[in-house]
């Protein structure tokens, strides 16, 4: 951790601003990512944090402002095209494919990786064949990552909720991304729950050198994980640094003070 | 365009007009329904069939005189509402949306083949004494309506006043409305949902007793009233699936825009397009709009 | 109680994403594999084999079809009866036109017509969800019906409207028109159902089925991790529709003869495809295969039960005999909305449990 | 094993190792559960693999003698650790995998570990932390790198980069490896073994090539074990019985030893592989049988009728048929029939189907527990043994299995009784001697190799098997003078599923008595099915009902004592059932559950005395620290009850339970 200043921008964010009819969501957001580090992103809620993560991998269309990843500039991008482009994220409520076992579900965050056409498919030989066996063995790389072996073919709809949030965060891994989002990782977990998913992410950050933009509600999380931390506040941008500068930043004080709150 | 080509062109745009009335009927039973429970009612067609069934049995078989037998249908159409809600809809609740909407295809069958048994799947005539041929005062400008047609925009007129009222100004109205909502909502207002369900399906029944009613004295009362529940599918698209003026106006542009195209278009191709064109017309426009014609646009979520 | 999994481990990927990975399974498939090609053939009569077998294997791969669609990928179609009138109209301008090509090669290129017209009526799937969609297909189902009653280059101007599967043969067996014979048509359907439930299961389990089944699940997650829900779903749709285009060419050619488009089309068999894979089981092959066997053999069932045994009117017969479909259809959802083939895994995973309870 | 000079050339593991590189080259000599599938090597690639790392070793400056301590759950690498030193004549030095630093520190520095080889970043942690108390660590190697990018020391290695040093090496000195195999002998140390005393610190127990492979051996003969058998490495390899059943055994049979997934997957893992060959613990064994019943009391009625009807028919012919014994015919036909419905499904689900031979050792065995899989027709076998001879002293003979005996002594093993009741034996097993701890080999092994056991025990009058009573220093005697072995009649006790933790007295006095502390769970949902109120724990102890039921227990328990001319002076008179539970936190009980006798008979002084009195009640107070740290004082009357004692009965009488 603490590379960044050394390293590369990977993506700058660049006077975003975003409005659904009247309502304004984000006003004029500018920060960067650095290559390599964890850059948290928190505020309280209705503060845009999840709006920003969906102008970033590209779900949300911002009105004004443009992204710039991997040195390349744009406005608008499908999801899809964000994926393929090494942008990989996790949600607050888990949006695992429910009707699939674990790892199927991480199969399918490996599907940018695997190209044989339909027929091959169908025959299940040569090619086809071949990819399969190959993705299987980094998808269970990921299992064994995340320490998920004994779920490996349970249905992910019956599983506790911080495994399947594990899961999750496999899913998103298995696409080997440059860039990995994650909304609320740690929402809902005990405490237990939240130091081994602590963990996986610093392991993830270390181990595949995944830059990592965080959303998170616990402060104590937050500072222990984060390289730098952007603040946001009913949209607009409050305060932005180190964590420690952004602890002692009065408006962040005061923004969590005023605002009622559970978490601050 | 001459006078006697634009005569016709009023003509068509008004007959178009009244079907579209008998289309908005069956959409308004779809609409209720979706509304309160969020089912897509595949058997209002067939309901509105069963209803003239069974009005028309009661009549020949049973010798009511119609007053009664309207009264007895309104019955039948209640108790089948009850017994829907008991056997059916109670035993699955929290399905998913597509498993009700197949339940409802069921009830289709089920209804079809008790009315058939019941009545007999002859074509019956339904006369209930709606005032039938042209109607004279637009006949002499030379365009031909039938009162049957303008009668039947007028009840569904009142159809749909009498409507808004229960919905706006009754508590069990207005307890329909919430639970549209929430369900949560409509338990605090003291009615269990399990009441509003055959409340909803009853008024449902009634709706398309009277889309029976119209459509059999147009056309006698057979199984091809049912299908009218297919074509009341495009209009639900255009109007939205839970908005009662949009299924009003959702079937007037349906009926107009079929009508039109039958007799400028079809001509060209061989005719009876008005099988398919309705959909045509739905999807096209579902292309543009689709969340429908009084639908609000949903943002997502995740 | 049956399965013995002691000992059973397997030691390479292969072996563990085996088709059938558990040996009692094997056996049991190869079984069945036998049964249906060594035995039937020759145990069975004429009457079962047209009136029964036929029917039930090409309505499994109907429903093979649908299930691609509706079961693995979500989207609700109501239009599967047009899309076999395209596969049927299809393979019959195609007999009639090159008949020289034999016979499978021309239900394949069916297949593929059907699929890109399923593919053109799939448009609307990228802008709409649900029962919006269900509609959209419906418009599939009214103009295709229409088309094909009103073209008369595609019944060849026939006074009736009515096509007539034209006489020929694989291998000097002749497999369509009325001199086939039973067994011929059998084995021909009965070996393209197996060979495309096959193709239909590695689909299923590959990199397209899994993407199909998170646009299913979650679309929005399933675009964020790079599926192209464009690709899904058009693709889902032209497979579904391959299916069920080779369904409706097999359904016209070698089952029924003849066809005429309102009758043997129309949107009752979308229902009773529908029907198949919901009673069988939304996104399982072998649902596909119970539904269809389901609702096949029950109606006839039925009849055979009131008409001969108690002598009823066969009219009442029929109106019974929807009624019967109806409650049955609302039974099974009540009682099992995942249909047999849950029943079915159920059934299963006790034997594998047993004494355990599931 | 024909020829009497190619068994002594066979003296070493690596020796052993080469002759199935010949033998067997492309049969699977180990395996793994890693991504999902059963990753094997050959006995040509294992030889392979442990070559390079032997070199690698080597030339990390493990020399003959140096220890390697190896941490980690049971993996491939970590057995060719073992391999690899022993090739070199260093010896390996297993380490629980589950200790806390300290722990391993003590045993580390004991053993003058100089290479640590570990499964991965949470044993390497351990040991950084450590590292000052153990100046003679000179490398550590991990098998798994994850987490241990960002680690910059020197002495830290990883497997692969051993294994590349030692294939450099290798290739530049090709008769290296060959020529420290061709040192090594049968007399060198193989392998130490510390063994976790209930007193003092661990000792380290050194084992010579011929003390375990003599004894693998022995064990293989007895019971008739081939390449063919199928097992799985799941107990911690510092554990004696693993390094013989999974190590030992697996290089001189050549069969294949298979490693679980994961902890959390081992029962899964264990079904899949379907060991011929199985060995746990008596506390595995109850938890798979508690999982069997917890399983089937969710199962429909009429499933566990069937089930209870079978298990029942085969508790009362199903030993007898698994011990060759005649039944009816009727009898062996419906065992037949359960066998179809219950037994074999239920052996499958447990992963036992294709197990020939099942072991359990290390503690008592509860008779019930032991009876349900002898039932169900698994081959389950007592034995008797000690990390000081490499387990085998006693094994249950096949069709001689009482679940109150070991057995008769294995191959090669005398044993006698001394004056005091304590088990000794001698065999070719017995170990060197305790690393640096002379004082220790000398009061544990006699000059002529005599070991002490500690346990106390007899040969059975009946059937001359073994049966172990107590640990010998607990054994006393009452005023009559005969033997009283509390912990012998406490386990007979806590076999009731009502009874969680009994004490005895009797040592000096004229008869035995005894404290009871009921299951609180167990006797719970006895008293709900009866409809019994009660408000907690000591309302139910003092219950009228309960104290029939207890004293039912009791009796049984006599009525089993007095079939026995040795214990049948040992009858319990009174009992009573304490009121409150034994708890560690007030010092009644050990941190690991254990009774502390003499503490719980000093504080209970009260008791005690009204258990030798003729007093029916008895008031106490007592002082009991609660769950936040608290202290409190809890008063009752305790009831004590007359049990029933039964006059020694005559010999015809079976001992089997």
């Amino acid at each position: 951790m603490n590379r960044q200043n050394a390293a590369e921008t990977i993506l700058s964010v660049e006077n975003i601003s975003l409005s659904f009819g009247i309502m304004k969501v984000l006003d004029d957001i500018s920060f960067d990512i650095k290559r390599g580090e964890i850059r948290s992103i928190i505020g309280p809620n209705g503060a845009g944090k999840s709006s920003m993560l969906n102008v970033i991998n590209g779900f949300y269309h911002p009105q004004e402002g443009s992204i710039t990843f991997k040195g390349e500039t744009r406005k608008q991008m499908a999801p899809h095209v964000a994926a393929s482009h090494g942008i990989a994220r996790t949600f607050q409520n888990i949006a695992l494919f429910k009707g699939m076992s674990t790892l199927d579900n991480i199969m399918t965050g490996r599907n940018l990786k695997m190209k044989t056409n339909l027929f091959w498919q169908a025959l299940h030989l040569g090619p086809a064949r071949l990819e399969e066996l190959e993705n299987r063995e980094a998808a269970e790389q990921i299992i064994d990552f995340l320490d998920i072996q004994a779920i490996r073919k349970k249905p992910v709809g019956k599983l506790p909720y911080g495994l399947q949030k594990r899961v999750e965060l496999g899913r998103a891994l298995a696409a080997e991304p440059d860039l990995l989002l994650l909304d609320e990782p740690m929402a809902g977990m005990n405490s237990e729950e939240k130091e081994d998913m602590s963990r996986f992410i610093i392991d993830v950050n270390s181990q595949f050198g995944t830059t990592i933009a965080l959303i998170e509600h616990d402060m104590g999380v937050v500072m222990d994980l984060s390289d730098r931390v952007l603040v946001l506040d009913y949209g607009k941008q409050l305060a932005d640094g180190l964590p420690d500068e952004v602890r002692r930043n009065q408006d962040v004080i005061d923004a969590y003070l005023g605002v009622p709150h559970e978490h601050a | 365009m001459n006078m006697l080509d634009f005569l016709f062109f009023i003509e068509v745009t008004l007959s178009g007009l009244m079907a579209g009335v008998m289309y908005s009927l069956v959409a308004l039973g779809f609409v209720l329904i979706f509304k309160a429970s969020g089912i897509f009612n595949f058997a209002q067609g067939v309901m509105a069939l069963f209803a003239a069934l069974t009005l028309v049995g009661l009549m020949e078989k049973f010798g009511f005189p119609i007053w009664l037998a309207i009264i007895g249908t309104i019955a039948v159409m209640i108790a089948l509402a009850w017994l829907i809600e008991r056997v059916m809809l109670r035993q699955l609740v929290n399905q998913e949306p597509i498993i009700l909407f197949m339940a409802t295809i069921g009830l289709a069958y089920v209804l079809e083949g008790m009315g058939d048994i019941l009545w007999g799947s002859d074509v019956k005539v339904l006369d209930l004494g709606i005032p039938q041929g042209a109607w004279e005062w637009l006949y002499d400008k030379g365009v031909y309506i039938e009162k049957l047609e303008m009668f039947a925009a007028g009840t569904a007129a009142i159809m749909v006043a009498f409507l808004a009222v229960f919905f706006q100004k009754t508590r069990i109205g207005r307890a329909l409305r919430a639970v549209a909502d929430d369900h949560q909502a409509a338990l605090s207002v003291g009615i269990s949902l399990h009441t509003i369900w055959v409340i909803v399906w009853s008024v449902a029944g009634i709706v398309a007793l009277v889309a029976g009613i119209m459509w059999g004295s147009k056309s006698g009362v057979q199984f091809s009233l049912s299908l009218i529940a297919l074509k009341a599918l495009p209009v639900l698209i255009l109007g939205g699936f839970t908005s009662v003026p949009g299924a009003i106006i959702g079937g007037m542009i349906i009926g107009v825009g079929e009508k039109l195209a039958e007799v400028y278009v079809g001509p060209f191709v061989g005719g009876a397009i008005e099988n398919w064109f309705a959909y045509m017309l739905a999807l096209a426009f579902l292309l543009f709009r689709p969340q429908g014609l009084f639908g609000e646009k949903i943002i997502e979520r995740v | 109680m049956i399965y013995r999994e002691t000992g059973q481990f397997k030691a390479h990927y292969q072996d563990d994403q085996a088709l059938f990975p558990i040996d009692q399974d094997r056996y049991v498939i190869f079984g069945v594999l036998f049964v249906t090609f060594a035995l039937v053939p020759y145990l069975l009569n004429e009457y079962w084999l047209n009136a029964i077998l036929l029917p039930f294997l090409i309505y499994s791969l109907a429903a093979l079809g649908l299930n691609i669609l509706t079961g693995y990928c979500g989207q609700l179609s109501l239009g599967t009866g047009g899309f076999m009138a395209v596969g049927a109209f299809s393979v019959y301008k195609l007999m009639v036109a090159f008949p020289e090509l034999g016979f499978i090669p021309l239900v394949l290129l069916s297949g593929l017509i059907t699929a890109a017209v399923g593919t053109l009526f799939g448009l609307p799937s990228l802008r709409i969800k649900g029962f919006y969609l269900a509609v959209a297909t419906l418009a599939a189902q009214f103009f295709l019906i229409w088309l094909f009653n009103k073209v008369g280059w595609f019944f060849n101007y026939s006074a009736s409207g009515m096509i007539n599967a034209p006489p020929m043969t694989i291998f000097g067996v002749i497999v369509t028109g009325p001199e086939a014979n039973g067994v011929a048509k059998y084995y021909l359907v009965a070996g393209i159902v197996a060979v495309f439930a096959l193709a239909a299961k590695n689909i299923a389990r590959g990199r397209i089925g899994r993407n199909w089944m998170a646009i299913r699940d979650m679309d929005i997650a399933a675009e964020l991790i790079g599926v192209r829900p464009l690709v899904a779903k058009l693709s889902a749709f032209a497979v579904s529709s391959f299916y069920v285009g080779m369904a409706g060419a097999l359904y016209f050619a070698v089952w029924l003869g003849s066809a005429e488009p309102t009758e043997a089309f129309d949107i009752n068999q979308s229902f009773l495809v529908l029907f198949m894979i919901i009673i069988g089981g939304l996104g399982s092959v072998l649902g596909s295969f119970l539904g269809a066997a389901f609702l096949v053999i029950m109606p006839i069932l039925l009849k055979n039960i009131m008409v001969d045994g108690f002598g009823t009117d066969s009219a009442l017969a029929a109106h019974i005999e929807i009624i019967v479909v109806g409650v049955l259809i609302i039974g099974f959802l009540i009682v099992e909305p995942h249909g047999l083939a849950r029943l079915w895994r159920i059934a299963k995973e006790k034997m594998r449990l047993w004494p355990f309870p599931y | 094993m024909n020829q009497q000079d190619k068994d002594t050339a066979l003296d070493t593991f690596p020796k052993l190792l080469q002759s199935h590189v010949l033998e067997r080259p492309t049969r699977d000599a180990i395996r793994e559960k890693d991504l999902g599938i059963w990753q094997s090597w050959t006995w040509v690639e294992a030889a392979a693999e442990i070559r390079a790392l032997a070199c690698g070793l080597a030339q990390l400056g493990l020399q003959r003698g140096d220890k390697l301590a190896i941490i980690g759950d049971n993996r491939p690498r970590l057995y060719w650790g073992m391999t690899a030193a022993q090739s070199l004549g260093a010896i390996p030095v297993p380490l629980y995998q589950d200790s806390v630093a300290d722990e391993m520190a003590y045993v580390l520095d004991n053993a003058d570990v100089k290479i640590a080889l570990v499964e991965n970043q949470e044993q390497v942690d351990k040991i950084l932390e450590i590292m000052e108390r153990c100046p003679q660590i000179e490398h550590i190697i991990y098998d798994e790198p994850r987490g241990l990018r960002d680690y910059e020391h020197d002495f830290l290695h990883s497997y692969e980069q051993v294994q590349q040093l030692g294939i450099g090496y290798d290739h530049d000195h090709p008769d290296f490896y060959d020529r420290e195999i061709a040192a090594g002998n049968g007399s060198d140390i193989s392998i130490m073994l510390y063994t976790s005393g209930t007193t003092g610190n661990p000792k380290g127990v050194m084992l010579s090539n011929d003390n375990v492979i003599i004894t693998a051996r022995n064990g293989i003969e007895r019971e008739n074990l081939t390449a063919d058998e199928e097992v799985l490495a799941y107990l911690p390899m510092a554990w004696v019985g693993d390094n013989l059943f999974s190590y030992a055994q697996s290089f001189v049979a050549g069969f294949c030893v298979s490693c679980p997934e994961d902890a959390s997957t081992v029962h899964h893992d264990l079904r899949e592989i379907g060991p011929t060959y199985y060995f746990a613990p008596p506390a595995v064994y109850e938890n798979m049988l508690t999982h069997v019943m917890i399983r089937m009391e969710d199962a429909a009625q009429i499933k566990q009728k069937l089930f209870h009807y079978f298990m029942e028919h085969a508790r009362k012919v199903g030993g007898r048929i698994l011990n060759r014994e005649p039944v009816s015919l009727m009898d062996s036909m419906l065992y037949k029939l359960g066998n179809i419905l219950v037994y074999a499904p239920l052996k499958d689900v447990l992963g036992l189907s294709r197990t020939r031979l099942a072991y359990t050792a290390g503690e008592a065995i509860g008779p019930e527990l032991f009876d349900f899989y002898r039932s169900l027709g698994i081959n389950i076998k007592q034995l008797y043994g000690q990390t000081e001879c490499m387990v085998f002293v006693c094994v249950q003979p096949d069709g001689e299995v009482y679940a109150d005996t070991v057995g008769t002594p294995a191959i090669d093993v005398e044993i006698k009784i001394d004056d005091n009741g304590e088990i000794m034996y001698r065999s070719p097993g017995v170990f060197q001697s305790y690393y640096k701890n002379p004082e220790s080999t000398a009061s544990t092994k006699t000059e002529d190799g005599w070991v002490h056991t500690g346990d106390a025990g007899f040969f059975d009058e009946h059937n001359g098997h073994l049966k172990i009573i107590d640990r010998a220093k607990d054994v006393g005697k009452l005023n009559d003078g005969t033997l009283f072995a509390p912990k012998y009649i406490e386990n007979k006790l806590k076999f009731f599923s009502f009874v969680k933790e009994a004490v005895l007295f009797g040592n000096g006095r004229d008869h035995s008595t005894a404290f009871i502390n009921i299951d609180l769970n167990a006797v719970g949902n006895w008293a709900e099915r009866r409809g019994l109120a009660y408000s907690g724990y000591i309302d139910l102890a003092g219950l009228d009902e309960v104290y029939q039921l207890i004293n039912e227990c009791v009796n049984k328990v006599n009525r089993d004592l007095s079939a026995d001319s040795r214990l049948a002076n040992s009858q319990i008179h009174r009992f009573l059932i304490l009121h409150k539970e034994l708890d560690a936190d007030d010092g009644e009980l050990t941190r690991t559950a254990k009774v502390r006798r003499n503490f719980v008979e000093e504080r209970y002084t009260t008791l005690v005395d009204a258990l030798y009195s003729d007093r029916s009640e008895c008031h106490v107070e007592t002082q009991v620290t609660f769950e936040d740290g608290r202290t409190g004082s809890l008063a009752a009357d305790v009831r004590i009850c007359d049990a029933q004692v039964f006059a020694q009965a005559a010999a015809s009488q079976e001992a089997a339970a």
